[in-house]
């Protein structure tokens, strides 16, 4: 019975996950971005949804047409800014151009908000569905639920239309793209700032249930980096299931191994994919090395 | 039986549905220079992934001056005296061209000067002389299969597999490689080579082997080869041409 | 239709390209052609649009290209084929093709096109399924002219484009070039295959380190004594 | 040989020297700057050897450092094992998990590979924590302070900035001569191109597994060595991301795969750092905002590094101004 | 060492200068920062009085978000800033890592809120705490669980069914272990032992496991995040204790109540005393009691709370009533001094403590002996002193606490 409950859980607590990941599949996994800003993108949408609550009354849920327009042009201004630049360099380079950046954003904050816990109090925060023995989180399902219809809409957008397919054709090679006539800058610009925007929402929907903090960033983005590898790069499907996977993992570990050792389960399946499926659970054999 | 190099006893492997290779077997003397021909597609440069360790065959051998090296490992292979280049070139982008092919001197040379030295004869010899302290991201793509050529010749091989090497050549820069490839063999290199250039292979050739849709589809000197209708037919398109 | 003048190029602080002047006309074939290393590859990646640091004019169609970034060219009608093939590995010969009519204009035709294509190659048109990364060489050349064509362009660039072909494709490519330029393009072509390269041109230039040294109809390369004997070795 | 010979005894007497200024130095802060300054080049010089010449971009360099300080004060304070037995000691087990991740992540690749070390890393972040009996949880193991050579424990600061001195000396050492040998040509071309390495001979596997097991070694000594100048340790710092992630940033920010480069980073970016908190921190996260700019503006504008850009405008400059063709 | 600063004979009015390192940046830095604050709001107070024998105090701050910045800055401090006493520095952690180097200088370090026992058990000469460790707070919760709720709750304590879990921190350890100690000492039934991060962003699975074992009670060592997390899922998952106890940190904030609004109502927490009944306090004590809280809520807008007594009661205490005795205030020796004479009663700080340092021979060397937990419970968003009785002022309420369906009617 118990397990049932921890099964919903952490499907729902997936859902959430899912959210995140799937931006970062974007700019990670797609555009091979390697972006530790994404977990500092969560907590800049938290922010400003809070801000929105707090000066203008703004319900959450509204905000959710608002924060993701922000950080769509947050994320249009990082690239034009910072990474435009490193597009193409080793991800060496990559990953430490967003490791200061993430300071920097991070400690934006800090310097301005003084590191105060912040959270949004809506009526429904702690509303709950109760089916049988099982409770479920009413944000949490709007959470689940939005982010399932996100996850179809990027896996088809990717799949079929001309702009997906370019944005595809410009991770594999950045110079035939650009032959092809395809405004590489552009699709790069556009993929992080939908990546941004689709962190936005994530942020948006977090914000009923989690306080927002400063450093909050780093919470969010390792587990976003360990669904996004476990469900293959790049594979928007990928990242949804790999997204419920880990939070079914996190909410039975937690439960039969303790809270302190939850993560350790998840990372200990996290090399074990790797070892054994390095393109992930979804991923194209071998897409993994470009 | 000293006099045999290199032997493949009915190789195959294939890629999901597709056979890439299909039930090739063949012999390499010692000092001979084996021509591999065929359409693109063919399965040529697979079977070098199959000789020199790179895939795994699904079914037959490979052998080396006797030994059995099926489903050794590429740098296994090469230390018993079988290097391969690459068609699509692979150079170590960030060192120099004499780094580069330094770094295949060492395989037999343990010590920097001697292996300098022997880079410095190898590089000499393909003509990159004047590029060798340039790195080789730099370089464009005739000099790049120059630099592949050189980095296996630096190993100091018995048998050398050349994959495509004469590709982006000028007809007389091709003049020029045929002759080294002959020098190298004068030398005492056994070499087997890949090359869609007619007069090269059939100028360098002592026997060649014709791959049609992963099968061996005819092997004898150039002269036999040239008149098989098979040969003709898959490969040339129904009228001989000499580039 | 395309001028090239005093082009100098650069990769950092060494220059490539010197004074280089060329010019194409409206449904010729021009052949480019010089020993490896001579810039012919710079030399079209500077007309698409490619490199960074280069001085000099180029006009298309008597409008400058000096600040049409190379994705705007494609559309103009420009298309590289680029040297090494360049695909996209990860995607099918199909999505590869449909990458090639990416401008709108190339969009609108792209059921044509393709069908075009496949019967001018019709090996790819068997291997439209596969994954371009695990083609062999030849069958990847094939894609990348394929996707050249398929942008419809007004001038076709080719870098090139028998490297790694067995004889028989060879032949075919040459044939190609001929119709494709009786379907009305133009056509700037480099090639080490100088010899089949001259006989398809309607005219040449010559690069030597950078530089344009001998330039002139085809026939007359042909018959250039300094020609036959460093390029084409007879 | 001579030309070794003499690099050998210019190195010495470089040591030597600074080794004398130390003595001259009267403020105890900056020995304590220089002592930082000294154990993050020798982290990050470590970390070089696999991060930077073998291309193993590991962000995992924390379960060294934690294994190295753990191991070294746990002996220590349990069965009272010298420090400096403890440290090699240290070294073993790191050079063990080493040889255990490398023999894992053969197959892994680029940020694969980095994802993984970061994986290994909290879980021995998470063990540190959990396995309290062993490790004493996230109070941490705090040292007494015995001085003595043979507890490595020491009433000068001196003492201990020569000994990461002496460190640092020691693994420049070690790379400055890969980088003239067989090994050192291989890492490079394993980095370049696996698949061409191969082709030539190079031992891939035992390359890259002596390139990590050799840096997990050196940085566990490294961890050693801060745990008995600390003199406490806690899963929160000698595990924390932070001692993996500075090791390599100095190393990018030096220059990623030469010698000097992860010193040169070091010495630009710990007393940066130090000088940044004291001054700016009167605004919370002010002194990390600006740290955090600079790195953008580094990483932005010398991507490969101090090092390598100082070479090139020295070349440039001596040959003229511009370089020509040859 | 003699070093920079102005040596032989100082000026009257030259300032006084102490270190203070807190954590103002990374994880810790919300209630470092409000540390630091009341802290520094104690020494304005004193310059405004004019000063310590007449000069004013001047506080050297330092950022320490880790260990390792904090004996590195404790080591500026003491090197390059001349300092002879530190105070700081609220974590643990930080604590652990800036004292030995302070010890190992001959600086008095002065800590003012971190919890660790051990940081006076390690034979150390020159550190002193003025506040109450992990074995009072532990202390405090399992004797207010059986002296005041099983009475209450009608269960004896040996039936009482207690729950214990704790962000795994240096913190929440340390005082999760002293109340499983001593909760077995009383035999009571403790049915769950649980750690979690304080980061985690989801604890239903914790929430769980104790709705499997039902416990009457659960004692809580946690920060702000993980409470308000914690609480939000109990409320989701229908999770009904009899009663909640947090220990400092976390359920001690101000903030608790911002980001639960109602549904903190009811909690108890284990808190160095606040706001404490004034009747419990010397005539002194209290004037400077209202002139803290009157300055504190133009400052911040709030109550303070707990930690800022801490750092607030602490600081006033030293810089009027220790270092005014000590033969130099440049001299360590005689800081130390000053600090092992001092001897002031109960009730005279803002905050009811007193101060009376343990003598060197002590295991706890260097323990104010005199500081203690108490008790406040959340009643209307506000925290209030409900126990122990001489400190309070307000009654007990919510026990046993409602089921969350009729809570907040
Ligand atoms: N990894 C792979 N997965 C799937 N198919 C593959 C793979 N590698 C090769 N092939 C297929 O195997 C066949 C043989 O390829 P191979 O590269 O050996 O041809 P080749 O004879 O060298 O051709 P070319 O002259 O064009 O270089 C080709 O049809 C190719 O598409
Ligand atoms: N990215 C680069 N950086 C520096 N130099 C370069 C770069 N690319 C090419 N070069 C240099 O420019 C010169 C011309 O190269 P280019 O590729 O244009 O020659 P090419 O005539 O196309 O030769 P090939 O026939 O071999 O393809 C060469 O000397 C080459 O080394
Ligand atoms: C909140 C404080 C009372 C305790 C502090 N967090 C510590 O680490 O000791
Ligand atoms: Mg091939
Ligand atoms: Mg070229």
């Amino acid at each position: 019975m118990v397990l049932l409950q921890l099964t919903v859980s952490g499907i729902l607590l997936g859902g959430i996950y899912a959210l995140i990941a799937v931006g970062l599949t974007l700019i990670f996994g797609v555009m091979r971005i390697v972006n530790f800003t994404h977990g500092d993108l969560v907590m800049l949408g938290m922010y400003l949804t809070y801000l929105l609550y707090k000066g203008f009354g703004l319900d959450p849920y509204i905000s959710l047409f608002i924060v993701p327009l922000a950080l769509f042009l947050i994320g249009v201004l990082i690239q034009k800014l910072v990474v435009q630049r490193v597009v193409g360099r080793p991800h060496e380079v990559q990953i430490f151009a967003t490791v200061g950046l993430s300071m920097m954003l991070s400690n934006a904050v800090l310097a301005y908000f003084k590191g105060d816990y912040r959270s949004v109090q809506t009526t429904y925060s702690t509303d709950t569905i109760q089916i049988g023995p099982v409770f479920l989180g009413v944000p949490q399902i709007v959470a689940f639920g939005i982010s399932a219809v996100i996850t179809l809409v990027l896996f088809l957008f990717l799949k079929f239309t001309y702009t997906g397919k370019a944005i595809r054709a410009t991770t594999q090679n950045r110079i035939s793209a650009t032959l092809m006539g395809i405004d590489v800058r552009r699709v790069y610009t556009m993929t992080f700032a939908i990546g941004s925007a689709l962190a936005g929402i994530a942020a948006v929907l977090l914000m009923p249930l989690y306080p927002t903090y400063p450093s909050i960033g780093e919470a969010y983005l390792l587990i976003a980096f360990v669904v996004v590898v476990l469900g293959g790069l790049g594979s928007i499907p990928g990242a949804l299931v790999g997204a419920l996977i880990i939070g079914v993992v996190e909410t039975v570990s937690a439960y039969y191994l303790g809270s302190g050792w939850k993560q350790a389960a998840y990372f200990v399946i996290f090399i074990l994919v790797l070892i054994m499926r390095p393109q992930g659970l979804f991923g194209q054999r071998g897409a993994e090395q470009l | 039986m000293v006099a045999l190099k290199l032997k493949v006893e009915r190789l195959t492997k294939r890629f999901g549905g597709l056979t890439a290779v299909r039930d090739v077997s063949f012999e390499v003397r010692d000092q001979e220079i084996l021509g591999i021909i065929g359409p693109n597609g063919a399965g040529k440069t697979t079977l070098f992934h199959l000789i020199s360790g790179f895939e795994r065959p699904d079914a037959g051998r490979v052998f080396l001056e006797g030994q059995d090296i099926t489903g050794k490992s590429p740098e296994a292979i090469s230390r018993l005296g079988l290097t391969r280049t690459f068609q699509l070139v692979k150079p170590f982008g960030k060192m120099t061209v004499l780094e580069n092919v330094c770094v295949g001197a060492f395989l037999r040379r343990s010590d920097l000067t001697d292996a300098r030295a022997v880079a410095e004869d190898v590089v000499e010899l393909v003509g990159l002389k004047p590029f060798a302290d340039q790195p080789a991201a730099t370089l464009p793509i005739g000099h790049r299969k120059r630099l592949e050529l050189a980095r296996a010749l630096a190993t100091e091989p018995k048998i050398l597999l050349l994959d495509e090497v004469m590709g982006g050549l000028t007809p007389a820069e091709i003049g020029q490689m045929i002759d080294t490839i002959r020098r190298l063999r004068e030398g005492g290199l056994t070499i087997v080579i890949i090359e869609h250039h007619m007069r090269a292979i059939m100028s360098l050739s002592d026997r060649v082997v014709v791959m049609h849709q992963g099968e061996k589809i005819a092997e004898g000197t150039p002269k036999e080869i040239a008149q098989d209708s098979r040969v003709i037919e898959a490969y040339f398109g129904g009228e001989l041409r000499f580039a | 239709m395309l001028k090239v003048e005093d082009l100098n190029v650069f990769y950092g602080d060494i220059q490539v390209l010197h004074e280089v002047s060329i010019e194409v006309r409206e449904g010729e074939i021009v052949a480019i052609l010089g020993v490896n290393a001579a810039g012919k590859t710079t030399l079209l990646n500077t007309i698409a649009g490619l490199t960074k640091k280069w001085n000099g004019t180029m006009t298309w169609m008597g409008q400058p290209l000096h600040r049409v970034p190379a994705f705007r060219r494609v559309e103009m009608g420009i298309v590289l084929v680029p040297e090494g093939r360049q695909l996209f590995p990860f995607m099918t010969v199909l999505e590869n093709l449909e990458l090639g009519a990416y401008s709108k204009a190339a969009r609108r035709e792209k059921e044509r096109s393709l069908e075009f294509v496949f019967q001018l190659l019709p090996k790819l048109y068997e291997r439209r399924h596969q994954l371009a990364g695990s083609l062999s060489g030849g069958e990847q050349q094939m894609v990348a002219i394929g996707r050249g064509l398929m942008a419809k362009p007004k001038l076709l660039m080719l870098d090139e484009p028998t490297l790694g072909l067995a004889p028989k494709i060879v032949h075919d490519v040459f044939q190609l070039i001929q119709d494709i330029r009786k379907s009305g393009v133009t056509i700037l072509l480099v090639e080490q295959n100088m010899h089949q390269s001259l006989q398809v041109a309607d005219r040449g230039y010559v690069l030597e380190n950078g530089r344009v040294t001998i330039s002139g109809s085809s026939e007359a390369l042909l018959r250039n004594p300094t020609i036959r004997e460093a390029y084409l070795g007879i | 040989m001579l030309k070794k010979g003499g690099f050998v005894l210019s190195a010495g007497l470089v040591v030597l020297l600074m080794v004398a200024l130390i003595y001259q130095i009267k403020n105890k802060y900056y020995l304590d700057i220089l002592f930082m300054t000294f154990f993050w080049a020798s982290l990050a010089a470590a970390w070089n050897i696999s991060g930077g010449y073998a291309g193993q971009f590991s962000l995992g360099h924390a379960a060294y450092v934690g294994i190295g300080a753990y191991s070294t004060a746990l002996l220590y304070i349990n069965f009272h094992v010298s420090p400096w037995i403890g440290m090699v000691v240290g070294g073993l087990f790191s050079a063990l998990l080493a040889l255990f991740i490398g023999v894992i992540t053969v197959k892994v690749r680029g940020p694969f590979y980095t994802l993984i070390t970061i994986a290994v890393a909290e879980l021995l972040y998470i063990s540190a924590i959990q396995l309290k009996e062993l490790t004493h949880g996230s109070e941490g193991v705090s040292l007494p302070f015995k001085p003595g050579w043979v507890n490595m424990t020491f009433r000068e600061r001196e003492t201990y900035v020569v000994l990461a001195l002496l460190f640092v000396a020691l693994i420049y050492f070690i790379t400055k001569t890969m980088e003239r040998r067989r090994i050192g040509y291989y890492l490079i071309a394993i980095r370049e191109n696996e698949d061409a390495a191969r082709a030539l001979g190079v031992p891939v596997k035992e390359m890259k597994l002596l390139a990590t097991v050799l840096s997990a070694f050196l940085t566990a000594v490294g961890g050693a060595i801060y745990a008995m100048y600390i003199m406490f340790i806690e899963p929160d710092s000698v595990l924390s991301f932070a001692f993996s992630i500075q090791p390599a940033l100095m190393s990018i920010i030096g220059g990623l795969g030469t010698s000097l480069g992860p010193l040169i980073g070091s010495f630009v970016l710990s007393p940066l750092d130090m000088f940044l908190r004291e001054s700016f921190s009167h605004i919370n996260g002010l002194n990390l905002l600006i740290y955090g700019f600079l790195l953008v503006l580094f990483v932005l504008f010398w991507p490969e590094g101090l090092w390598p850009n100082a070479v090139r405008v020295y070349r440039k400059w001596r040959s003229g101004g511009v370089e020509t063709k040859s | 060492d003699q070093s920079t600063g102005p040596s032989s004979s100082p000026e009257k009015k030259d300032p006084i200068k102490i270190g203070a390192i807190f954590p103002l940046s990374g994880s810790l830095a919300l209630l470092g920062t409000e540390s630091f604050e009341a802290a520094d709001l104690a020494r304005k107070i004193v310059n405004e009085q004019g000063g310590v024998n007449g000069r004013p105090v001047e506080f050297i701050k330092a950022d320490a978000p880790d260990a390792t910045a904090a004996a590195n800055e404790a080591n500026r401090l003491i090197s390059k800033e001349g300092v002879k006493l530190i105070i700081g520095t609220y974590a643990s952690g930080l604590a652990l890592a800036a004292a030995p180097v302070a010890e190992r200088n001959g600086v008095v370090y002065y800590e003012l809120i971190a919890s660790s026992d051990k940081l006076n058990q390690q034979g150390f000469r020159y550190v002193f705490r003025v506040n109450d460790n992990s074995t009072k707070l532990g202390t405090a919760a399992v004797d207010f669980v059986e002296e005041a709720l099983a009475p209450r709750l009608q269960i004896e304590p040996e039936k009482l069914k207690l729950a214990v879990i704790f962000e795994d921190g240096a913190f929440g350890t340390a005082a999760a272990e002293i109340v499983k100690s001593r909760a077995l000492q009383s035999g009571i039934n403790l049915v769950a032992y649980e750690n979690y991060k304080a980061t985690s962003v989801d604890l239903s699975s914790l929430v769980l496991k104790l709705k499997e074992v039902n416990p009457d009670v659960i004692i809580a060592a946690s920060y702000v995040n993980d409470a308000v997390l914690f609480q939000k899922q109990a409320k989701q998952y229908d999770l009904n204790p009899k009663a909640f106890i947090g220990i400092t940190a976390g359920y001690g904030l101000p903030d608790l109540a911002e980001n639960l609004g109602k549904d903190a109502n009811g909690i108890f927490v284990v808190e160095a005393p606040a706001m404490v009944n004034p009747e419990a306090l010397t005539e002194e004590a209290r004037k400077l009691d209202e002139e803290f809280r009157k300055r504190w809520q133009e400052m911040k807008g709030r109550d303070p709370a707990g930690h800022a007594y801490r750092a607030f009661s602490g600081t006033y205490a030293l810089l009027t009533q220790i270092l005014p005795n000590a033969a130099s205030v440049e001299d360590s020796e005689a800081i130390r001094e000053a600090l092992l004479k001092a001897d002031i009663p109960e009730g005279s700080l803002p905050n009811g403590w007193g101060i009376k340092f343990l003598p060197e021979i002590d295991p706890n060397a260097g323990l104010n002996e005199r500081s203690f937990a108490a008790i406040q419970q959340w009643q209307d968003e506000k925290l209030v002193m409900v126990w122990p009785e001489k400190l309070a002022t307000a009654e007990i309420k919510d026990v046993p606490l409602p089921p969350w369906k009729d809570r907040n009617k």
